[in-house]
């Protein structure tokens, strides 16, 4: 079964987890599983008052169709949706959603655990934090392999 | 040939601008790119020799030949989630 | 930190996935799971139309905090809440949810996966399936173990 | 003594009940109660000889000593998930 169209998205607005769950289950699934990331109060010891999360949008949502395609494949699972937020973010507020739906729970977790770590290698999605003090900055992330030599 | 330059997060902030046409000979490489980018007092001067960098929505070694037209995004370190 | 008053239920009520992920998030967490148990419309080959869930409810709640306690304390999670359903289930529709909240998500993973695997080995619930042709039965299912000797 | 007995899913088919009181001698064990209810011509006759019990919502071995008022549930294999 192919994803629904727009399965893997970014975009401004709330992550809405019961819209991700039920357009990823279908009457083939027993389990879904919902991996939600959220802005933490704390990074490296300096507290955190928001995060601003920018993206390359098209490229952004064309890898993580590409990860949640690789991950269907690999683990057998049903549908996979992935949705990641940009711009000003609070404490608490979820930065991504990824549903993964397949018959059996083992498949989701492996999946789910594999869609996130791959989407923090090679998603161009960036965070800057912004501190207590008014001071910013680029939360250091993962330099993505090209895998062809150059 | 002119070739779209895209410029992100940290790199943006750098350039000044999220986006510069850059005019290339025939026949440049994304490697020749980075070097006029880096040349000595170009505000990108201090990004890192082989940085990241994306062909037309596609990580690309830097080897990749240009083409009129094509959209090169210069992507520092990613940190979704 | 200690979890929410209620943080296991069984209910009659459809399971409100917002409010799992939540009423577990705090702002020292960066990273939610959402373990979303659904009916599926086949079991052992056979066309499954609806699935009748019945729970001894005070000792399920009871056992489903036991799980959740265990889990935190093992893996070092945040709050981790169970909702279970009882009555009569559509296929899609959940029957359980369990939410694990935590600063990092490995941890996440871990204590999702125990709590599932544990409450399938240990909460009194049982399920009755509803075939298409009007049959129904019970789901066989673990025997619980009794940890002291007999 | 009395006892609570509680019967769920497919036992409490078996008894047509889901809770029967049941007097007990003094000192009695949940191996007496589940002898009683397996007795020839209970309709509980074909639970097993070792079933699942909890008593006042533990788990309980069959050993387990009984008191007035105890609530002892019989716990068929569980489906839950």
């Amino acid at each position: 079964m192919s994803p629904p169209a727009r399965a893997c998205r970014v975009t401004p607005d709330a992550i809405d987890p019961r819209e991700l769950l039920e357009s990823s289950v279908t009457p083939s699934d027993g389990a879904a599983l919902l991996f939600w990331g959220v802005v933490r109060n704390e990074h490296g010891g300096r507290a955190v008052q928001s995060l601003e999360y920018e993206a390359y949008a098209e490229m952004a949502e064309r890898k993580m169709q590409q990860i949640a395609d690789e991950a269907r494949e690999r683990f057998g699972t049903g549908a996979i949706r992935i949705v990641h937020r940009v711009g000003l973010l609070a404490v608490g507020e979820a930065s991504v959603g990824i549903a993964v739906a397949a018959p059996h729970r083992g498949e989701a977790y492996e999946a789910s655990r594999y869609v996130i770590e791959e989407l923090k290698r090679r998603v161009p999605v960036w965070k800057r934090e912004g501190y207590v003090d008014g001071e910013r900055h680029w939360v250091p992330g993962y330099t993505p392999t090209v895998e062809k030599g150059d | 040939m002119v070739v779209r330059s895209l410029f992100f997060a940290s790199f943006r902030d750098l350039a000044g601008t999220g986006e510069l046409a850059v005019e290339l000979p025939a026949g440049a490489r994304v490697a020749d790119l980075v070097a006029h980018l880096r040349r000595p007092g170009s505000p990108l001067a201090s990004i890192p020799e082989r940085p990241a960098v994306a062909v037309n929505l596609e990580y690309a070694p830097l080897g990749t030949a240009l083409a009129d037209g094509d959209v090169v995004a210069f992507i520092p370190p990613v940190a979704g989630g």
